[in-house]
This record gives structure tokens, C-alpha cells and sequence, in this order.
């Protein structure tokens, strides 16, 4: 951009328009620093719609302003990264021409106030996020979190989530192909709901969403501009409190319809090569994906609010550029394409209209009905928004409960406890939820929801790509940076046990306020802990989402760093399923178990403990185990894998047994682990979680080749039983001592965990409030 | 000789694509045809693929059906040309009264996205000729308003008649994947009188490719490009 | 002239009623006894301009009957205002 | 006595209707002219036993309040009458 000592030229209040006072000021989130440098970049006070959009764009959500000196540690590039964070989606290279673009975000604050729009309009967002790329969307995946089911409210909030994820995306017509749900304490009155889109482009369809070509005109395309959200950004960047009842934005709702002739006219008008650039009005509306695309393409931008079409009259400009109504996209095109874009808007029943052009002076300038109200040189308003560095202080009970262990005995023995956790809403299974979701439209899933990971094929081609999202809250609360580790290990456990090569991550942060040298501190740690085991990995970060201030009266949330992975499959044939699949199979433990219970779900579902020191993340032994688990995919000698985690070996092998949901009946086991033991108390046997691990099942004449594959990785394997008969028993041999259990009860249990819990007035009402539409 | 299949894309149809590639996988030369034609381009056979068209606003199908194509599907139905709506399709099918009844809301209210075991009731129609008499198949259902509703009168003259073509194993039956909707008599796909009409709710062009996990859906594209148009559709 | 016009289509007696069900069952499940017989349909209001109350209500039938009810299982009940 | 309770729960003034959006939509494209402003809820019939309409109209409230309508998206009318 040429450097212009640009001094904006006035700006106009509107009559009636409130005097910015030190109130106002407040109002809008903003410290009186902040408004100094306002005050300086403009040389002036600014007007209340300057105010604004500076609010707006200065907002944590937007600006990034705590977080983006951590979040330059992350490894970005590799040979397979096309696009890195940046833009509105990460885009890593496939074979063939083809490209993946996919990125997460969360919709956390508006689920807490209305769980289905909240979440429905968080699907609608990362939607629009992946196809401003140029990109497909061709398979949605979602993370969830809630306080526990016994409480009415987390009831309602879970129901009316997943009811909201599941319209929006079943409605545009993409499969959902895999998520998460856990529940404990801390989510109580703050849900978190993340959303990840992973879409399909040829690499060389990419389009960035920079404005460039001085001349060039801006139009507003899709649903007319309401009262919906404004300050969603602000909103989503402070503490939930008794006052933000009142302060709430209007909640904004969504209209999937419209955002399915929005995503396949956006993918037309890119295609067609109609426009330069395009970016959807998310966070913030108007203000921010224009100032954006401006800053980004270093020029300025004109736009007139009068001429945006709105749906309630006498909207003041404050309101139509902070207004968040969905489904619309701003677009940037050569002035004699106009006509064309319309045509093909109108095509898909859309509106386009013209509202403003690129300009040579790099000032945003926006004006209503001709008169001048905003006047804001371009760059300082996205750049110069202050920077923070918190101070960060692990809690000193954070320290103690580490170093601590469980005092009350066992609440049941060793056999038992499995069923206890398999009863667990977190570990049961989410049948419940994924069966809400469409997993197979786009007819391409090869694996869907219910495995660890969810794979779909490239159609034309004779690859697929594994897609997960995972996060353990738990560890990362009891110890950040191993936690972090441990959650990018978790993702690319669950996508390697499918057979593929992880690729790269996106990632949502939710954290509590980072003005907390606590909260800080949990963040810059699993940060740390996230960047060293991506690059560990070889799976650079593409993109993400932050979401601080998830708090509510009661304190923050336990810190949720989720991933999202995209690995590849070369041959999509090969993929893997999780579940025994034959009678007579070998089965094969992959990985030491050491055995300590720390941070563990048994300690805390068991014995009643939340803490001690969880498992040392072993990042070589982990890359070690993922690639081995593709190379034996490859080699077709896996019938199953899935990743030992949650709940721990007994877990896993449950699972394993219990087969998936449309199985009929599970499978029976018959092991000895008096071998594989080496002295290790059954409880730690079988419930610790150490990582690196995963419990495989292969036919009898090939466990020598895997035996052989695991030593060339140099990942320690123990053929230990095989695979029973159907309806068979679980049977654990340790030595003298035997466990076991009916898998048919295993089965019923885990499946009827979450639906049990379900049927209740709350979950009627979510379910009945939605009769009309879908 | 290479039938012709149109695929008709309301706004807000998202099972498009899929049908069009089973058409196409059984050697069918399958296109699309927009909501806003008034042909369908000489198409032998047609399609109405699943989707929420106007977004299932008001009740599924019900704008759909006022569509300018839908003349033309009219007018190619009454003749006797193949007609096959699947999910949404069936839902239009419905609303335009070429087939009898109504898909109401699922008995559990939820939507439902899973696999479903189905018995081919009928083989002799140009839908399901592939199949064996009584087949059991797994193709997956993905719905909110899949229900089958019509008065006694109604379904007992489509019961007298064989015109339930595909039905689900019944619920409470101790095997397979059960009636995921409530529908009465566990309906899952009804024909109109004269047989050439067909609506379904199972998504058949999602298993249609054994990398899917099952391609038992298959053979009704297979039973679709086997009809030759000099053959009455009907049964 | 422009008439508020309010219409309710009800699911016919006699048919299944899914969501009148759920909804009965909450509000027992909640403590609310003696309420039963719950319906549920759906409340449609418009504007239309016509001459008379007469004509708008001429006028909202016929969109009833072709676009707004569906004849094989609901019922639809009309009401119109002066707007 | 039993009385029977008419309920229509309807979005809030400013929140955007979809669905309204495409019947008004729809019913042009039908060539129904004039029509316009449409928004769509829900329409919830129920008997409630009570002592007295007011105490019938009060029950219902209470049920509204709790379970028949979402108080931050949706606004609701009663009407109760005699059964
Ligand atoms: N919110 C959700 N949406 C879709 N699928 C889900 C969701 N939650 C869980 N699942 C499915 O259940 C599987 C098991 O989930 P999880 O318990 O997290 O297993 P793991 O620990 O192996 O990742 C996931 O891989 C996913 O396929
Ligand atoms: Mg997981």
C-alpha cells in the first residue's frame, strides 16, 4: 500500500446520534488507552459510528489482541500447507490437483443464550468460512461441552445445540462425520460449541478474500441487514453476567435455506470467475469483512450504508455495519460484471446490491444516504489495535492438586468400574447426537460418526481424507502444556487408526478471561504444548479460533484447546474401522501402559478425584505408533484399530467389542495380560491412560507381519488374546486373577447412557419448539 | 440403447449430485434439469432427489410442488414415464398428489440419519426389478419428516393393490434396523395405480458404491437402466 | 383496505399427533396437572389487502387450500381483522 | 370445569421468520397478490380443569411461561374458552 500520510477528513454525527462521553466509551468495551490511540489515529474524536467499529474491530474476538503473540509459536508451513492462517480457512495440498480447506470456530456465547440459533448460525458461519475459499464444503464436524445432565438446564442447553447443528447442516445438505460431547462442572451456564468445515477445492480455484483494483465495487449479496447481533463481537468477548441478560444483542437467526443458495452461488460466482474477492459477514458484519478485505488487499473502500438492503426501516449506519444477520456475503468485482453477478444471484434467488467501491486512499470511509459518518484510515483500524501480554501465573491449587492423589477408596471394584464408566455421559456413546445428524449425504462417507475418525472418499478420485476433533479437557486443566501435547496426539491417533497420514490442524482455543494470570497461563502452555507436537507431527496449524472469556458467575470453564485433524488416505479402500469385525481374530496391544492413574477418568469417576499428574506425552512413541498404523492400513493387514484413550485400555477394548451402533450384537474377547502386565495393579492396568496406544485386531495368520511391521517402528506390540464369538463375554486374564463381563450388558449400557438421561419435559421442549421448518 | 435420466435440482435439493452419479454409474446418460424449465429434455426417466427444496419451509414439498417443472413432471408421469422421488422427492411427489398419502413429522420428532433394513415387497416394476422377490436390504434414511400418513381407506387400497414397494421391518422386531419413523404399516416407498410412479424414503444412491459400506441401493439404478421406454412402465 | 388475517391449521382429529404428545407428557412431567387434549399445528398471520373482510377472507381460503394447509391431514381455522 | 385454551406462540417483532419469508415468498410466485407480512409459529390447543376462566387463563400462562414458548425468541397470545 502506498504510505500515504493519510489524515482522515471529517466525519459527520448523525442528527440525534449520542456525544461519545467516557460512558459511551465503556459501553463499548473499550479501556481508555484504547481509545487514546483511537483518539490519535484519527487526530480527532471519533464519531459513536466510529466508535463503533473500532469496538467492533478491537474486540478480543476480532482483533486477537491477547492471544496473537502466542499464536505466532504455532508452526505454520510444510510442504503441504497452500494457505495458512489468515485467511477465512486453512488450505493444505491432496493429490491430484486437489486441495482441502477447513478451519473451526466457535459459537459459544450466543448457545449459551439460545442453544439451537446459537448453534445453528455457528454451523452457518464456518459454512461460509470454507466456501469463501472457493472450496466445497463436504463434511461438518463438531465439538461440544456442557455442565452435567443432571441439571435441567444443561439438558435443554444440549438438546437444543445438537437439534441447531444438526438443521443447519442437514438442511445445506453436508454430513457430519464425526464430533465430540463431553460434560463436567465448569460448562455449566457456559457450553461451548465448535463447529469445523472441511470443504474440497481444486488448488487452483483458491480465491483470498483481499480487495484489490481500485475502481472495483462492493456488493452486498444474500439475506437483507436486521437488528440481529449487534456487538455480537463485543458480546462474545467479555464474561457471561447477570447484566449481560440485558445487554444481550438480539439473537440472530438462521436461515439454512438461504445459506445453501448463498454457498452454491458464492461457489458459482468464484468458479465463473466473476469476482476478485469474496468474504462472508461474520463477526461484526459489514465492518469487519470489509475493513478486512481492504486491509488485506492494502486499499481503501467506500461504502454507502444507505444502499445496503435491510429488512426493518430506519436503520441508522451504527446498526448496519454492526449488524450479525446471517447469510450474507460481501463481494468484490470488476464494475462490468455487475450484471452477470446479478443474473446469477439472482439465479439462487439471492439479492446483490451495490454498495461501495475500492478506493486509492487506503481510508475506510462510509457514508449513509451520501453523507460522510465514518472517515478511518484503513490499516491502523485492523492493525494498530493494541497488543497484550498478560502476565501468566500457574494457580497455586492448580500446583497442589497435581501433586495430589485420591483419598476415598474405590466407589466399585475393579470389574465394575467399567460399567460405571461406560455409563458416563462423556465416554457412553453419542448415538444420541450423530443419529441427529445427516453422516451420509454427498454419498461419500466411507467411515461415519461412531469410530475415531470420521473418513469420506474424493469422488473421481481413489483417495479419502480422515477428519476428527478431539480435546481432553482434563488433562489439559491438570497439567496445560502436556495437556495441549496430548490433544493434538489424541487427533492424530484417532486419524492415523483409520490408516491415514495426518495432514494438519485447525484449532478452537476456549479458555476463561486471559486477563487471569491463571487463565494465561493455561493458555500459553497448551499453546506451547499444541506447537510442539504439531511440529512433532509434521501438522502445521492452518487456522483457528480463540474464545477467551468463557466464564460464567460461577468461574471459567476448564481450558478446551480443540483440534481439528485432516489426514489423507491414500487409497481410501484401505481404511480401517474401529470395531472387531470376525470371530478369531488376533488381537494386538499397541504401546506401553505404565500405568499411572493421574488425571485419569477412572480416579475421577471412581475414587472421586479430579487430579494428580497425568501421563508424560511420548511425542516420538506417538509419531512412531501413527506410522505404523498407516502402514499396515496399507498393507491391508489391520481388520481394526482404535485408539486407547478415555477410560483406558478396558475402555478401549469395550468399545472395540461392543462393535458400532447398527451392529447387532458385539463380539466377545478372550486376553491374558499377565504378560503385558509386568507387575502393574489391575485398576492401573486397565484404566490408566497413557498415550502412543491402540488396540488392533488382525486375521490369525497375519499377526506375525504386524508384530514385524511394529518392531520396524519401533513401537513395543503384544498379541495378547483374539476376537470371541458373537454375544460373547468379555474376559480379561491377568494371571491368577480373571474379569468379565457380558458385552451384550456393555452394549447397553454404553448406547443407553445419554438417551436415558434424555427423556425428560427439557429435551420435549427443545424438541417441540422447532415444529415448524425442520 | 442409453437411457436418458433428469435429475431435477429445486433450490435447496442436496441429494442432486449423488443421484446423478448412480445414474450415471450404471451407464444411464443422467443431466440436470433446473426447477425453472418447462422441459425435461427428453429425459425417459425422472428424478426428484432428496434435499430440503425451500428449505422444507411450511411443510416439506409444499413450495416445491408449484414449481414450473413440475408441469412437465406431470405430463411425463401421466404418460407412463418412470418417475422416482427419493426422501424430499417423495415428499413432492406427495404434495403434487401424484402419489397418495403425506410424509409427516417423525414419531420421536427428531430427525433420524441412519442405516435401515428394508424389504423389497414388489420386483416387478421398473424400480426394483433387480432385486430378488422379498429382499432384505441395509440403505441409510436421513429425515425429519418421513412419516407415512394416510387415511384407513387410503392405505388399505394401497396394501389391496401391492402398491408398498419398499417397507421397513417392523419396530419392536427382535432383527435388522427397524421402522425409523413411525410410518403406518411401516410404509418406507409407495407407487401411484398405475406403477411407473415411485417414492421413497431410504436414500438408495448412497449405497450405491461398496466403498460406502454397503451398495445394496445399487440395483434400483441397475433395475432403471435396465427398463427399455418401449416396455409400459407400469407393472 | 388491509385485514390482519390469523389462521390455525391443526393436525385433523384422529390423526397421530407426535408433538401434542411430547408436549402433554412435559407439562404432567412438570407438575401441570389437568391439562390434556394437546394439539399442535401451526399459526400462520398475513396481511391482505381486499375490498372487504369478506373478500380477505375469500382470498385466505383460497391460499389455505392451495398452499398453506395440506388437505390429507390438517384442518385450518380462520380469522379475520380489520389491520 | 374444563376449558379449552388457545395458544399462538409466535416469533418475536424484529427476529428474522424464515419460514415466513418463503410462504410470503411462495404465495406470490402463486399469484396471490397483496399478501404480505406473514409470519409463522406454532398453534398449541389444550383443555385445562379449572375453577374459573381466569384461573384456567392463569394455568396457562404459567405453562407458556415454563415450556410452550422460548421467552427469548418467541412472544405468545391466549384465548380461553368454555369447553
Ligand atoms: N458431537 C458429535 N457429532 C458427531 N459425532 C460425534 C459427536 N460426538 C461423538 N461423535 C462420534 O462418536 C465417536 C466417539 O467419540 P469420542 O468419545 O470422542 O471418541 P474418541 O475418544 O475415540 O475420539 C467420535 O469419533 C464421533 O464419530
Ligand atoms: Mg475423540
Amino acid at each position: 500500500m502506498a504510505e500515504v500520510a493519510v489524515r482522515p477528513t471529517e466525519a459527520h454525527r448523525l442528527a440525534g446520534e449520542r456525544p461519545v462521553t467516557p460512558e459511551v466509551v465503556r459501553e463499548h468495551n473499550l479501556s481508555e488507552s484504547e481509545y487514546a490511540r483511537i483518539r490519535e489515529v484519527l487526530g480527532r474524536t471519533p464519531t459513536l459510528t466510529e466508535l463503533g467499529i473500532f469496538s467492533a474491530l478491537w474486540s478480543e474476538h476480532c482483533s486477537y489482541k491477547h492471544s496473537k503473540p502466542v499464536l505466532r509459536t504455532f508452526p505454520t508451513t510444510g510442504p503441504q500447507v497452500v494457505q495458512g492462517p489468515g485467511e477465512n480457512a486453512g488450505v493444505l495440498r491432496l493429490p491430484d490437483g486437489w486441495a482441502v480447506a477447513f478451519k473451526i470456530e466457535s459459537h459459544n456465547h450466543p448457545s449459551a443464550v439460545e442453544p439451537y440459533q446459537g448453534a445453528a448460525t455457528g454451523v452457518g458461519g464456518i459454512l461460509r468460512d470454507v466456501f469463501t475459499m472457493g472450496a466445497r464444503p463436504v463434511a461438518m464436524l463438531n465439538s461440544l461441552r456442557f455442565g452435567p445432565l443432571d441439571s435441567p438446564r444443561n439438558r435443554y442447553l444440549f438438546a437444543g445445540v445438537v437439534r441447531g447443528v444438526g438443521d443447519y447442516g442437514n438442511c445445506v445438505g453436508i454430513p457430519t462425520l464425526g464430533g465430540e460431547v463431553a460434560f463436567a462442572p465448569g460448562y455449566s451456564g457456559n457450553p461451548l460449541v465448535n463447529a469445523m468445515c472441511v470443504g474440497l477445492l481444486r488448488e487452483t480455484d483458491l480465491i483470498r478474500a483481499r480487495a484489490h483494483g481500485v475502481g472495483n465495487v462492493l456488493l452486498c449479496v444474500g439475506s437483507a441487514t436486521g437488528r440481529d447481533g449487534i456487538h455480537g463481537a463485543s458480546f462474545a468477548s467479555e464474561e457471561l453476567s447477570e447484566q449481560s441478560e440485558a445487554r444481550r444483542p438480539q439473537v440472530q437467526v438462521g436461515d439454512p435455506f438461504a445459506g445453501k443458495l448463498l454457498m452454491e452461488a458464492s461457489l458459482e460466482l468464484v468458479s465463473s470467475g466473476l469476482i476478485v474477492a469474496i468474504q462472508d459477514m461474520g463477526a461484526a458484519g459489514l465492518t469487519s469483512s470489509s475493513a478486512e478485505m481492504a486491509a488485506r488487499g492494502g486499499v481503501g473502500v467506500e461504502i454507502d450504508t444507505g444502499l445496503v438492503p435491510t429488512r426493518e426501516s430506519g436503520m441508522t449506519p451504527y446498526e448496519i455495519l454492526l449488524s450479525e444477520s446471517q447469510e450474507r456475503m460481501l463481494v468484490v468485482a470488476a464494475p462490468d460484471r455487475i450484471d452477470e453477478i446479478q443474473r446469477v444471484c439472482k439465479k439462487w434467488e439471492l439479492s446483490a446490491a451495490t454498495i461501495g467501491h475500492v478506493t486509492d486512499d487506503g481510508i475506510y470511509r462510509v457514508r449513509h444516504h451520501g453523507l460522510v459518518v465514518a472517515a478511518i484510515p484503513g490499516r491502523p483500524l485492523v492493525d494498530d489495535c493494541p497488543v497484550y501480554h498478560p502476565e501468566s501465573r500457574e494457580a497455586e491449587i492448580a500446583k497442589h492438586r497435581r501433586d495430589a492423589g485420591p483419598s476415598a477408596p474405590p466407589a466399585v471394584g475393579v470389574a465394575e468400574a467399567l460399567e460405571r464408566l461406560l455409563d458416563t455421559p462423556t465416554l457412553a456413546s453419542k448415538r444420541w447426537v450423530y443419529e441427529q445428524y445427516d453422516s451420509t449425504v454427498r454419498a461419500a462417507t466411507v467411515l461415519g460418526p461412531g469410530g475415531d475418525a470420521g473418513v469420506f472418499h474424493v469422488p473421481g478420485t481413489g483417495f479419502g481424507l480422515a477428519v476428527t476433533v478431539d480435546c481432553n479437557a482434563r488433562l489439559v486443566a491438570l497439567d496445560p502444556y502436556e495437556g495441549g501435547k496430548a490433544c493434538v496426539a489424541e487427533a492424530a491417533r484417532n486419524v492415523a487408526c483409520t490408516g491415514a497420514v495426518p495432514l494438519g490442524i485447525t484449532d478452537c482455543l476456549n479458555f476463561g478471561n486471559p486477563e487471569k494470570p491463571d487463565v494465561f497461563f493455561q493458555f500459553t502452555e497448551a499453546c506451547r504444548g499444541i506447537a510442539d507436537a504439531c511440529r512433532a507431527f509434521d501438522t502445521p496449524v492452518t487456522g483457528g479460533n480463540v474464545s477467551f472469556y468463557n466464564e460464567s458467575p460461577r468461574g471459567a470453564i476448564d481450558p478446551t484447546p480443540v483440534i481439528g485433524m485432516v489426514g489423507l488416505l491414500h487409497d481410501v479402500t484401505a481404511r480401517v474401522p474401529s470395531h472387531f469385525a470376525a470371530t478369531g481374530d488376533r488381537i494386538v496391544l499397541l504401546g506401553r501402559t505404565t500405568g499411572q492413574l493421574g488425571g485419569s477418568m477412572y480416579w475421577s469417576e471412581i475414587r472421586e478425584f479430579f487430579g494428580g499428574r497425568p501421563p508424560a506425552v511420548d511425542l516420538a512413541a506417538e509419531r512412531a505408533l501413527q506410522r505404523l498404523l498407516a502402514q499396515a492400513a496399507s498393507e491391508r493387514v489391520l481388520r481394526s484399530a482404535h485408539d486407547c484413550s478415555d477410560g483406558g485400555l478396558a475402555t478401549a477394548l469395550a468399545e472395540a467389542a461392543i462393535g458400532g451402533p447398527y451392529a447387532g450384537a458385539g463380539l466377545g474377547v478372550s486376553i491374558d495380560l499377565a504378560r503385558y502386565a509386568d507387575g502393574i495393579p489391575p485398576e492401573a492396568l486397565l484404566y490408566a491412560e497413557d498415550g502412543a496406544r491402540a488396540v488392533i485386531s488382525c486375521a490369525p495368520e497375519l499377526v506375525e507381519r504386524v508384530l514385524a511391521l511394529a518392531a520396524e517402528h519401533g513401537v513395543p506390540a503384544a498379541a495378547v488374546g483374539e476376537v470371541g464369538a458373537a454375544a460373547g463375554p468379555l474376559e480379561i486374564r491377568l494371571g491368577a486373577r480373571a474379569f468379565r463381563w457380558s458385552v451384550a450388558d456393555l452394549r447397553r449400557t454404553y448406547f443407553e447412557a445419554i438417551p436415558r438421561r434424555m427423556r425428560t419435559p427439557e429435551v420435549e421442549r427443545a424438541e417441540t419448539e422447532h415444529l415448524t421448518g425442520n | 440403447m442409453t437411457l436418458r435420466a433428469a435429475v431435477v435440482r429445486f433450490p435447496g435439493s442436496n441429494c442432486d449430485e449423488d443421484a446423478l452419479r448412480a445414474c450415471a454409474r450404471v451407464g444411464m446418460d443422467a443431466c440436470y434439469v433446473w426447477h425453472r424449465d418447462t422441459g425435461l429434455g427428453g429425459a425417459d426417466v425422472v428424478i426428484l432427489p432428496g434435499g430440503f427444496s425451500y428449505g422444507d419451509y411450511l411443510r416439506a414439498g409444499a413450495i416445491a410442488r408449484f414449481s414450473p417443472i413440475m408441469r412437465a413432471v406431470q405430463r411425463h408421469a401421466a404418460a407412463g414415464g418412470p418417475t422416482l422421488g427419493v426422501c424430499n422427492g417423495f415428499q413432492i411427489l406427495c404434495e403434487a398428489h401424484l402419489l397418495p398419502g403425506a410424509l409427516a413429522r417423525n414419531e420421536r420428532l427428531t430427525f433420524v440419519s441412519k442405516p435401515v433394513d428394508v424389504l423389497v415387497e414388489r420386483t416387478d416394476t421398473i424400480f426394483t426389478s433387480a432385486y430378488q422377490p422379498g429382499q432384505r436390504i441395509r440403505i441409510p434414511v436421513a429425515h425429519g419428516e418421513g412419516r407415512f400418513t394416510a387415511d384407513a381407506e387410503t392405505l388399505r387400497m394401497l396394501e389391496a393393490e401391492g402398491r408398498v414397494v419398499l417397507r421397513y421391518v417392523p419396530s419392536g422386531s427382535e432383527t435388522g434396523l427397524p421402522n425409523p419413523n413411525g410410518s403406518a404399516g411401516d410404509i418406507a416407498g409407495v407407487s401411484n395405480a398405475a406403477g411407473n410412479v415411485l417414492g421413497i424414503m431410504p436414500h438408495p444412491e448412497r449405497a450405491a458404491d461398496p466403498i460406502l459400506g454397503t451398495a445394496d441401493g445399487a440395483a434400483f439404478f441397475e433395475s432403471l437402466a435396465a427398463w427399455s421406454p418401449g416396455v409400459k412402465a407400469g407393472r | 383496505m388491509t385485514y390482519r388475517v390469523h389462521v390455525r391449521v391443526m393436525p385433523r382429529a384422529g390423526l397421530l399427533d407426535p408433538q401434542g404428545k411430547a408436549v402433554e407428557h412435559a407439562l404432567s412431567a412438570l407438575g401441570f396437572q389437568g391439562a390434556d387434549a394437546v394439539r399442535i399445528g401451526r399459526a400462520i398471520e398475513l396481511s391482505v389487502a381486499a375490498e372487504s373482510q369478506d373478500e380477505a377472507e375469500a382470498r385466505a381460503r383460497q391460499m389455505c387450500d392451495k398452499l398453506l394447509a395440506n388437505p390429507v391431514t390438517e384442518d385450518y381455522l380462520l380469522e379475520v381483522e380489520e389491520a
